[in-house]
């Protein structure tokens, strides 16, 4: 498994490419690339900063990814999440699942996710035109990553 | 000694990212801890009150008010995650 | 929304970029890229043949987005699907989704997917061994589409 | 007249990929033309036969046994899609 925090952006095709380099096994490859929006919570967002635990992150991280290997049937598992300044449009999160079958790979991949919005230490601050504010935990993202437990 | 360290919101408000201390004899969970940090009153005692959504890790591990500190941990205290 | 069948290969960076260019209410990007594994059924494939309905696959496919998009709140689609000669590793589906949040956009790409696979008119023929073989129908891809209309 | 196109293991196996085939009168749904081919015998015969899993499109849309027919329609017979 890979995980990589940086500030640098990513080239999902290069990455995927990457991942199942030399696999002649793998048939089925599920992607999720997070972009930062304009808006958020009906306000204008002009510009935002993510802020992360280091050394936790990439632990909690790899863990995730440790649990959807032993939950489904899925070969490995990519996380590349950027932290620092970044503007609408650009960005934020990739994550890659390969293994033989797409549901397994679309589970673990939606899986990933939801746990890296609601578990992983990420803090996002969002600059709008009427100042900055570090954004709410939400409540969506908390029942989304509920539906697993319930599944267990 | 042990390293505390606060994220995001809790490290504006306290002004202070990271810190040193020398735990006192009776500290000996992160309930405890909570407390001491409380007592020092001011943004202190409004951030670490008992009403606030604060979460923290023992050793970079989702901790709670149960979990042991032993002297040497990196003990962290931030917001609810909102990530990605 | 955009459909394309095609004996070349694809970039799916390449891609996820051109579909979301210049939009930024999306914050949530799903993919799938089907791979052609080296065995099917147990036995070892060197190549297959990938035969369509030109102008029926099309529009099934524009159909099937039309489907999705009624069904989930997402911006747009794309499926790229390659036909004619492929081997083991060879890329063959693409399918990338746009939305605003990460629920819709999954939901609606693995629906599209399920929909490929099991209505689009593509049929393959694998060389394995022991000679040319045409695919049957399988019944775990029965099985996901028919998921999708209990729900509806 | 009406154009038939055959697809696949089916295209193989009755050697034609397709063909224009001038209804006879009686003949004004899919099962009628399903019956008329499979009275080719040979191939036809066995392809066509009722047990067999045939998959058939009218226009281009999926199309069912009562499906109608009607001049210059373009039909397809196919076995079940394989696809991704």
């Amino acid at each position: 498994m890979t995980v990589r925090i940086q500030t640098k952006d990513f080239d999902a095709g290069r990455e995927i490419a990457a991942l199942r380099q030399g696999d002649p096994g793998i048939g089925a490859i599920a992607s999720f690339v997070g972009v930062v929006r304009n808006v958020n919570d009906g306000d204008k967002v002009t510009e935002m900063t993510l802020e992360h635990y280091p050394g936790m992150t990439e632990k909690s991280i790899a863990r995730i990814i440790g649990q959807a290997k032993s939950r489904w049937n899925i070969f490995d598992a990519l996380v590349v999440h950027r932290v620092g300044r970044l503007k609408p449009l650009d960005q934020i999160v990739l994550v890659v699942v390969t293994g033989a079958h797409r549901g397994d790979a679309f589970a673990a991949c939606e899986f990933i996710m939801d746990y890296l919005k609601t578990r992983a230490p990420f803090w996002k601050k969002e600059q709008t035109p009427e100042g900055e504010r570090w954004v709410e935990s939400r409540e969506s993202d908390d029942i989304a990553a509920g539906r697993w437990r319930l599944k267990g | 000694m042990i390293t505390v360290l606060y994220f995001a919101r809790l490290r504006e408000a306290l002004g202070k990212a990271s810190e040193q201390i020398a735990l006192p004899a009776g500290v000996t969970d992160l309930g405890a801890l909570r407390a001491l940090l409380r007592s020092r009153g001011g943004a202190w005692a409004e951030e670490m009150a008992d009403g606030k959504a604060v979460r923290a890790a023992v050793n970079q591990d989702i901790a709670h008010g149960d979990t042991r500190i032993n002297d040497g941990d990196e003990v962290a205290f931030f917001p609810p995650v909102t990530g990605g």
